[in-house]
């Protein structure tokens, strides 16, 4: 069953491949198709899924027998929430596509390829077959921000490109010195686990193999050395790649430490505990304050993007119950605010032709209930409670506070910087005089809204029920608690 | 007077004073002769060395075979400038790579890396008896041991015979 | 009854839900629900008051969240603080909304406003009864959005939207400062429920410096929402807002619900008895730093704004001294009616007259004889003029400062009273008496509807009698066997004579024509003018502090853009560098590569036998 | 005793049809010689399916010139599928250019013989023979264009740097002779043995270098690797594909011949050597390719960057090493003649080989230009290609064997190398076509088809299922002594 | 052949390779590279069959080895010279250097 959720789009992709050109409209009906299929799988797994067992839909066949190396897919709480957050993105992302007129079917092709390296990651439970799906994404979200792209597609793209090779071979290096120096013969992560639980590696060596596996989520997650080509590709990128690229790629990274580098190397976790958080920080208060001096919308989106995964970070590096749920919980709030950002730029792009915030104005009237939503939007980007972003942002930092006390005072900066930014834009955009040129705009329409409103429900739904989410996570939560030795 | 030593010495110094010349002759065709010149004293090394099939082999394979091909080859490229360019002013010489320095420094380094190891290591001084029929013995090697590499040889120069003839046959385009 | 309290704010909570699907469609008739939702609303927490008072008290809470061995539940408690509380909110609430009918008639965004108040109003009252500090903060921090949607509801003039983002960031810093307070308490207590909080603090036994310090977090968050000093700039430029906001939530509730959390949160300052002091002296400066500025102002809703911010001073001041939250929630629930009834007859006239300058009214009182004197009663009781009730809840902090051991607080409350007296005098003449200073005002005022006067005689009657009849029920109904300390009988001397005092020299000032004599005392006061005026140059601090967080910004994007792109380039341009020095290698002739090719063979023969096996 | 050839059926067969086409295209006109060419094919397949049937037999054959172990059945498999997809993929080209089809077949043929013997060898005169067999016909065939003048000026070169090359390593065989008085690799192992721990150490030493020196030029290894460059651009595509897959691959194997076996008491000295040498060779190639705009130029430069990550499998002396590089032999074949068939069949319908002619072809030719991405994508090593497979047994085999900086040294090149692959991958998709461009495909011959199609099964199921492929290397990956 | 002791010989041999390196890498003239390496070729025999001569073990693989250098030199030779006349003929020049279309 996770098979067929994990590679209905890629056998969409195949169909694509044989459908002509010119009909541009089949070629999105098949696409969606494919997607609300693969959702509609997702669905049926949440609902077969009983949240205090592990691992659940279990499929293990050898796949290299002669590298020990299975073909593992397993579905925990973690790997269940992301799935669906995939899929829901997935699918709203191949709506909102409308904007790609010219090579629509190669678009989609890509973009069906993405979507399965991205569904088939977050349920790999073998190393080898996470990197392999780690690296496969990396194809099509280049040619993508290549091709469909604007501003400095190309240049964006390579660094992209680049930037994410490099990490995943050094992490490949990681996993594979972690292979050796266990001497298990496996890359299953249970297996490893059961490992560690029993008795630990020499620490030498876990320091090492820590840093090389946690650099390439580094990177993924765009905590800011080595963040440059974070703002270049999700500006450049067209809208429905920006919406994957910072509402799930960015959480690979994140998944990928909670999986790989806190799960299996426990003592260099917590070695290396201080320095996350701190990098967490510096990520919060550097991505909003560059945020704040940006003029073009998406880049603000970009960097507030940034600056919500600092607080991912600092969630998994203080690893208490409390903070790894917030930061898991602030992964799937951040994947449904930062795609109505990303959504509503391209509401606004399509309308005005330009992204130059000192060129909106008193938007609010024209845009219709657009207003409203971005209002919405902005307010949930800052955390207002009673939406998701609140509840992510308030736990991440309750659970810091007993284990790293300056660093969330460092972070409340953040928060009232991230609030400065979303009401200088809502005001920038909404607010003021109504500009001559901007009168008549057509107010949002029906497409814009189907994709939309469910993030908004979403977001609301969640804020005011958070344990629908959580009381899956309660069990992979605690076993990683239980690993890294806090409470 | 140990003959041997005296023939030894007198092919040594001529071989080496051939090489010499064909390294620096200014007219190709005089390097070509000298060229012939030493092969044909090699011959005689490997007569005095009792290899006398392989000397008599040179001669004719070597000396004989490739001269005249070398020899054709200088002809037929029909060379309007025979002399060597005539060479730039003595800077120019040292500078350049190719006629200047390197050349002569690389063939330098690699023979004394050759005698430091060599002349480090005790070779035997007197040589093995003499086996009494070289012919037999290299026939039985040719046509048992070495049979396979006899094989192929004779592919290789099939091939070579037909790759130097697609080459250079003339054809309807050339002129 | 006491059970139901969760529909009080479930009722407007509605309204709002129908105002967003409905509104539209619905124009004003859709206000009418919301109104009588308010209507329902009041009257059940008039109820639920009146059997809290006979002693019955609820608590109700569900499970909600469950992280770990963490529970989080959600419920509501009904004790006497909330229930009085909310009887205020839902009445003066009910008011404000009626009143709103007639003001806000045949505005653009009629329904927008509506659904923004309902909102409001619902978060008001389920942060009034939540029973943890989770509620209570999103209750707080939906507060503040409606205060901000409603700040800028005239969106089209840009000024109203800065001063919109401005009250929000302003009161974020108060907030995240409570944010902070929250987590430290939950690291400790590893609970939020407001009951079990101080006992779990006490048994941690913290160092007392900790104590103060997590209780003057948690008061960071009410000295950004009840505009105390520093955070105070917001509440001012908060009254681009339509008239009728400023006094729901720029007088009567959200600015106290501040003062409320002190209260609900008290043991916890008890605990930690410096901060109580702290809380004191910054209520006193507040209260005496308002009053002065208001005494420059020449905007009707400017002055009223800085007594709003004053009088929060004097709660504070008595949450500070006073050992009980009770005189300060009794100067609360007073404030909240006369404070309302003032911002409403201001709105009156500002609806009737077009203008918020009190120099160009004057002589209104002909022309608007309801407004006129219910402005008057809500002046007098504000000034602490006996036998209104700003006098009895004013009274009891005054005494309560005496009593304590900081005489600077008394001082400071007791000239507060003294300005507070004279600035309402110069606003009552000024607007009311004397000759009309713009004849095209004059001609132009006239009386408002019965719809907007009404809501002003409902909350007159309170605002005269309360004092009275309910000071010393509420008293013992709060916090039974409490002795409110008093500071003799010279403190309650003063606090008698100098309102009265200052009613005076306002008359003698602003009354009659002596015009002369008004110009000579402002050309003597000149340099204290200009730095009233300038509202203690504290707006400049602000900009300040914002100019610098944007400058930093800019140094940020601009280091982020050049140096550390430029490293990752500089890195790409170096692998470029090498290859075009390996490319120049190969230049083509056969025998530079013949001669590489040899030398590179020596090279490794004497690497070799240099270094060998 | 009578000779049995029968053990080295497969190049008898293969030598045979060489010289039957020899023959062959003498009677038949040059515009009608394409037959001739399925002739070679045929030959290829013959001899294929003769290696796979004896692949079981173990043994010295031929008076011990020849041995048959796991790794010679190997790299007849891998010489003999390389030179079948050149075959298949250059049929158009070569006819397209006017040459006989029958003589270049011919000597592509010998010289594939040429090559599996020296991966036979089991004496140094065997492997000498073999050595000069595959390259004279090389400087044959790097020149056979003889009106392109690049092709002449490639022919040249090659043969110049060639012959040198050979006489040093004549030199060096001629000492290992000298020391250990056999010309048998067995026997130079056990000579060698004795040797070292003697006086005549230096020698030895010697040859070594000599030896170590030649063979790095076979593979082009920097700084070896000068020639290689301009012989590729010069050369006919379809050869250049050759040069890359199977003469490389025989460099190789004469390396694990005679420095793993014969030399293999020097084993602790060449270790550290071929390590430097690796990652001088990674560098340089990936670094220099960065500035090429000549697509086939570019690709000598990843062949030589290609050769120094499979010199890090050989830095390594273990079995995971040898099994490793064997791996990335055959899986590297298909990559590199992928892209050299595309190139092929493109400049056969009058495309330039400059990058820049590459510009836009993802819209004009959207199947070649999707083929041309999946190898390169192969060639940098993104997963479902068998180049991510093949690099990591390389990495694990590095990390495993202690060389971890050379892993690290890997990494970083790799990412380097993303620079100029993609380049081309960008070009042909993110570009506009120029204007002069050639119009969409005229569809290419069914041989053509058919190679691209082998070369591409190759990648994805290597890529996907390299499970049985790795089991295939580390089973030929026996070495006497390790 | 008392007198004469095995190093001689391999001193010989070595300072003819090195002359014949040298000729090779000197030379600008296709032709003559092509006569230095035959020299080098000459020095390779030389060692083999002295080696035979002097050194204990089978005399008669040496020789067969020098035998097969032999035949495999004039083969190489041949081609050679067939590329380097193609060269003229073409280009008009021996000179090697001349020949650089390709480069970079």
């Amino acid at each position: 069953m996770l098979s067929v959720a994990v590679f209905l789009p890629l056998f969409g992709a195949l169909v694509l491949l044989f459908v002509p050109e010119a009909q541009r409209r089949a070629v999105r009906a098949i696409a969606l198709v494919f997607l609300s299929l693969s959702a509609l799988a997702v669905l049926l797994i949440a609902i077969g899924f009983h949240a205090g067992q592990g691992l659940q839909f279990v499929e293990d066949v050898p796949w290299m027998p002669a590298l020990h190396v299975n073909y593992f897919l397993a579905v925990d709480g973690l790997s269940l929430v992301m799935l669906g957050l995939t899929a829901l993105l997935g699918l709203i992302a191949a709506i909102a596509a409308h904007g790609i007129t010219e090579r629509t079917k190669l678009f989609f092709i890509l973009f069906l390829l993405l979507q399965t390296a991205l569904l088939g990651i977050f349920c790999a439970e073998d190393l080898i077959l996470f990197m392999f799906f780690f690296d496969v994404m990396l194809i099509p979200m280049y040619f993508m921000i290549g091709i469909w792209g604007s501003g400095r597609r190309e240049y964006s793209a390579v660094k992209f490109l680049i930037y994410t090779i490099i990490g995943s071979v050094v992490m490949l290096i990681g996993i594979l010195a972690l292979y050796f120096h266990t001497g298990q013969q496996t890359f299953s992560i249970p297996e490893l686990a059961r490992l560690v639980a029993s008795r630990r590696l020499p620490v030498v060596w876990e320091d090492w193999i820590f840093l090389a596996i946690v650099a390439g989520f580094l990177i993924k997650l765009g905590i800011v050395p080595l963040h440059t080509w974070l703002p270049d590709a999700y500006v450049d990128a067209p809208i429905p790649a920006s919406l994957i690229l910072a509402g799930v790629m960015s959480k690979v990274g994140a998944y990928g430490l909670l999986r790989v580098s806190q799960y299996l190397l426990p003592s260099a976790a917590q070695h290396f505990a201080a320095l996350l958080a701190v990098l967490g920080v510096i990520t919060i208060v550097y991505g909003a304050l560059a945020a704040t001096a940006q003029h073009d919308f998406k880049k603000l989106v970009a960097f507030s993007s940034v600056s919500h995964m600092g607080f991912v970070l600092l969630g998994i590096a203080a690893g208490t119950q409390l903070a790894i749920t917030g930061a898991i919980f602030e992964m799937v709030s951040h994947g449904l605010v930062v795609g109505m950002l990303f959504l509503l730029v391209g509401v606004i792009y399509e309308r005005t032709h330009t992204r130059e915030l000192s060129r909106f104005g008193g938007m609010y009237a024209s845009l219709g209930s657009g207003g409203g939503i971005l209002g919405f939007a902005a307010m949930a980007n800052l955390g207002l409670p009673a939406l998701s972003g609140f509840i992510g942002e308030f736990f991440v930092l309750a659970g810091a506070f007993t284990v790293f006390r300056t660093e969330v005072f460092w972070a409340i900066l953040g928060i009232v910087l991230i609030a400065g930014y979303n009401l200088w834009m809502l005001q920038k955009i909404l607010m003021g005089p109504e500009r001559e040129e901007w009168k008549g705009l057509p107010a949002i329409n029906g497409r814009e809204l189907v994709t939309l409103v469910p993030l908004m429900a979403l977001c609301v739904l969640l804020g005011l029920f958070p344990n629908s989410i959580i009381h899956v996570l309660h069990l992979p939560v605690q076993q990683l608690v239980a690993h890294l030795g806090g409470q | 007077m140990d003959w041997p030593l005296v023939v030894f010495v007198a092919l040594a110094v001529g071989i080496l004073f051939g090489a010499y010349r064909v390294a620096t002759a200014q007219v190709v065709t005089h390097a070509a002769l000298y060229l012939a010149f030493v092969l044909s004293l090699v011959a005689g090394m490997f007569y005095l060395l009792q290899a006398d099939f392989v000397a008599a082999v040179q001669l004719l394979v070597y000396a004989g075979g490739v001269m005249t091909v070398i020899i054709f080859a200088i002809m037929l490229s029909e060379l309007s400038e025979i002399r060597a360019q005539a060479p730039q002013n003595v800077l120019q010489r040292l500078m350049s790579p190719y006629f200047g320095i390197l050349p002569l420094l690389v063939g330098l380094l690699v023979f004394a890396v050759i005698m430091v190891a060599v002349l480090r290591v005790p070779w035997p001084v007197a040589p093995q008896a003499a086996p009494a029929d070289t012919v037999t013995l290299i026939g039985n090697g040719l046509f048992q041991t070495y049979a396979l590499p006899f094989e192929v040889a004779s592919v290789l120069l099939l091939g070579a015979m037909v790759g130097a003839i697609v080459l250079t046959r003339r054809e309807g385009s050339d002129r | 009854m006491v059970g139901y309290a969760w529909i009080v704010p479930a009722l407007p909570l509605a309204a709002y839900i129908l105002h967003v699907f409905v509104g539209r469609r619905l124009k004003e008739r859709a206000a009418y629900f919301g109104v009588v939702a308010m209507g329902l609303a009041s009257v059940l927490g008039v109820t639920i008051l009146v059997q809290a008072a006979g002693g019955a008290s609820a608590h109700v809470s569900v499970p909600w969240l469950q992280i770990g061995r963490y529970s989080v539940p959600m419920g509501f408690t009904v004790d006497p603080l909330s229930a009085v509380t909310m009887a205020m909110v839902t009445v003066v609430s009910w008011m404000i909304e009626i009143y709103s009918l007639g003001y806000m008639h045949n505005d653009p965004d009629f329904n927008r406003f509506f659904a923004n108040v309902n909102l409001f109003v619902a978060g008001m009252l389920t942060a009034v009864i939540a029973d943890n500090f989770l509620l209570f903060f999103m209750a707080w921090e939906i507060m503040g959005l409606c205060s901000y949607l409603l700040i800028c509801h005239w969106y089209r003039d840009s000024s109203n939207a800065r001063a919109a983002t401005k009250a929000f960031l302003v009161t974020r810093i108060g907030d995240v400062g409570l944010l902070a307070g929250i987590w430290w308490i939950f690291s400790i207590t590893h609970s939020f429920q407001f009951s079990q909080l101080a006992p779990a603090l006490h048994a941690a036994a913290l160092a007392p410096a900790a104590l103060t310090a997590i209780a003057l977090l948690v008061f960071l968050g009410p000295v950004g929402k009840s505009a105390q000093i520093p955070l105070q700039i917001w509440l001012p430029d908060a009254m681009a807002g339509p008239t009728p906001i400023s006094a729901l939530i720029h007088a009567a509730t959200m600015v106290a619900v501040g003062v409320y959390l002190v209260a609900r949160t008290y043991p916890i300052f008890q605990l930690a008895p410096g901060a109580l002091v702290w809380i004191g002296y910054i209520g006193a400066i507040t209260a005496f730093m308002a009053a002065s500025i208001a005494c420059v102002q020449t905007d009707i809703k400017k002055v009223l704004a800085y007594s709003t911010i004053s009088q929060l001073g004097y709660m504070m001041l008595g949450m500070g001294v006073a050992g009980s939250m009770v005189a300060g929630m009794f100067h609360l629930i007073s404030h909240a009616f006369f404070k309302g009834l003032l911002f409403l007859a201001a709105g009156s006239i500002i609806h009737a007259v077009e203008t918020q300058e009190m120099h160009r009214m004057g002589g209104l009182f002909r022309k608007m004889k309801a407004t006129s004197i219910t402005f008057i009663i809500g002046a007098l009781a504000l000034a602490g003029i006996p036998p209104f009730s700003g006098y009895f809840s004013k009274d009891p902090i005054l005494s309560a400062a005496a009593a304590s051991p900081y005489p600077l607080m008394f001082w400071l409350g007791v000239l507060g009273a003294f300005l507070t007296a004279y600035y309402m005098t110069r606003a009552c003449l000024l607007t009311f008496f004397g000759k009309p200073r713009d004849q095209h005002v004059y001609e132009h005022a006239h009386e408002s509807p019965a719809v907007m006067t009404v809501p002003l005689w409902v909350l007159a009657v309170p605002a005269a009698l309360l004092g009275l009849f309910a000071a010393g029920a509420f008293r013992s109904f709060l916090a039974p066997g409490y002795v409110p300390p008093s500071g003799g009988p010279a403190a309650s001397a003063l606090t008698l004579a100098l309102p009265l005092l200052g009613v005076l020299v306002g008359a003698l000032i602003y009354g009659g024509g002596r015009t002369a004599f008004r110009v000579a005392a402002i050309r003597a006061l000149r340099p204290l003018y200009v730095f009233l005026k300038q509202k203690w140059y504290f707006d400049q601090l602000g900009l300040a502090l914002m100019y610098i967080a944007l400058g930093v910004a800019w140094i940020v994007a601009a280091f982020d853009r050049y140096v550390v792109d430029g490293i990752v380039n500089g890195l790409g341009a170096l692998a470029g560098l090498l290859g075009r020095a390996t490319r120049t290698l190969a230049d083509g002739s056969a025998q530079a590569y013949m001669l590489t090719l040899l030398l590179a063979v020596a090279v490794g023969l004497i690497a070799l036998q240099l270094i060998g096996g | 005793m009578p000779v049995d050839f029968g053990s080295v059926g497969p190049e008898i067969v293969l030598a045979g049809t060489g010289m039957l086409l020899i023959l062959l295209s003498a009677f038949v006109a040059k515009e009608r010689q394409r037959p001739l060419a399925y002739v070679g094919i045929l030959g290829i397949l013959v001899a294929l399916a003769l290696s796979w049937a004896d692949s079981g037999a173990t043994g010295t054959a031929l008076a011990g010139m020849v041995r048959l172990d796991p790794i010679s059945t190997f790299f007849r498999v891998t010489f003999l599928a390389a030179a079948l997809v050149v075959a298949l993929t250059g049929l158009d080209f070569v006819q397209s250019r006017g040459v006989s089809v029958g003589e270049f077949y011919a000597l592509l043929l010998l010289a594939t013989t040429g090559a599996i013997l020296m991966a036979l060898a089991w004496d140094i005169v065997m492997l000498y023979i073999g050595l000069e067999l595959l390259s004279v016909l090389s400087y044959v065939l790097a020149g056979f264009f003889r009106e392109d003048p690049k092709s002449n000026e490639a022919g040249i070169k090659y043969f110049l740097n060639g012959a040198l090359a050979s006489a040093v390593l004549l030199f060096g065989l001629s000492m290992v002779y000298g020391l250990t008085g056999t010309t048998s690799i067995p026997g130079i192992a056990a000579g060698l043995g004795r040797a070292v721990q003697g006086p005549m150490a230096p020698v030895a030493l010697l040859a070594l270098g000599f030896i170590l020196g030649a063979l790095a030029f076979k593979v082009a290894a920097v700084p070896f690797h000068l020639w290689a460059p301009d012989t590729y651009e010069g050369a006919p595509t379809p050869f250049a594909g050759f040069l890359a897959a199977v003469s490389e691959g025989a460099g190789m194997a004469a390396i694990i011949r005679i420095v793993f076996t014969g030399m293999a008491p020097l084993s602790s000295s060449f270790g550290v050597w071929i390590a430097v040498l690796a990652a001088l060779t990674m560098t340089v190639g990936n670094v220099t390719a960065l500035w090429q705009t000549n697509f086939k130029r570019l690709m000598a430069y990843s062949s030589v960057a290609q050769v120094g990550y499979i010199l890090v499998g050989l830095a390594v002396v273990t079995r995971e090493g040898i099994s490793s590089v064997l791996f990335y032999l055959f899986a590297y074949l298909f990559m590199t003649l992928g892209v050299f068939a595309v190139i092929a069949a493109l400049s056969v319908q009058g495309q330039g080989e400059d990058i820049a002619d590459y510009a836009g072809l993802g819209q004009r030719n959207p199947w070649m230009a999707g083929l041309l991405t999946l190898f390169m994508a192969s060639l940098v090593g993104i997963p479902t290609t068998a180049g991510f497979m093949a690099k990591l047994g390389l990495i694990s085999a590095s990390v495993s064997g202690g060389y971890t900086w050379l892993a690290l040294f890997l990494a970083v090149n790799s990412a380097i190398s993303v620079g100029y692959y993609w380049n081309v991958v960008r070009n042909m998709w993110l570009r506009p076509s120029p204007e002069g461009a050639v119009p969409a495909r005229r569809a290419t011959s069914a041989a053509a088809g058919l190679g691209l199609a082998v070369a591409a099964v190759g990648v994805l199921v290597i890529g996907l299922l390299p499970n049985t492929f790795y089991v295939f290397a580390h089973w030929a990956s026996f070495i006497p002594g390790h | 052949m008392t007198g004469v002791p095995l190093v001689d010989f391999l001193v010989v041999a070595g300072l003819l390779f090195a002359i014949g390196l040298w000729t090779a890498l000197r030379r600008t003239n296709a032709i003559m590279i092509l006569m230095g390496i035959e020299l080098m070729l000459n020095a390779v025999n030389l060692n083999l069959v002295a080696f035979s001569r002097y050194m204990p073990g089978d005399a008669m693989r040496g020789m067969v080895f020098a035998l097969f250098v032999l035949t495999v030199a004039a083969a190489e030779a041949a081609v050679g010279l067939a590329i380097i006349i193609l060269v003229v003929r073409r280009r008009g020049v021996v000179d090697v250097n001349k020949v650089n279309l390709l480069r970079g």
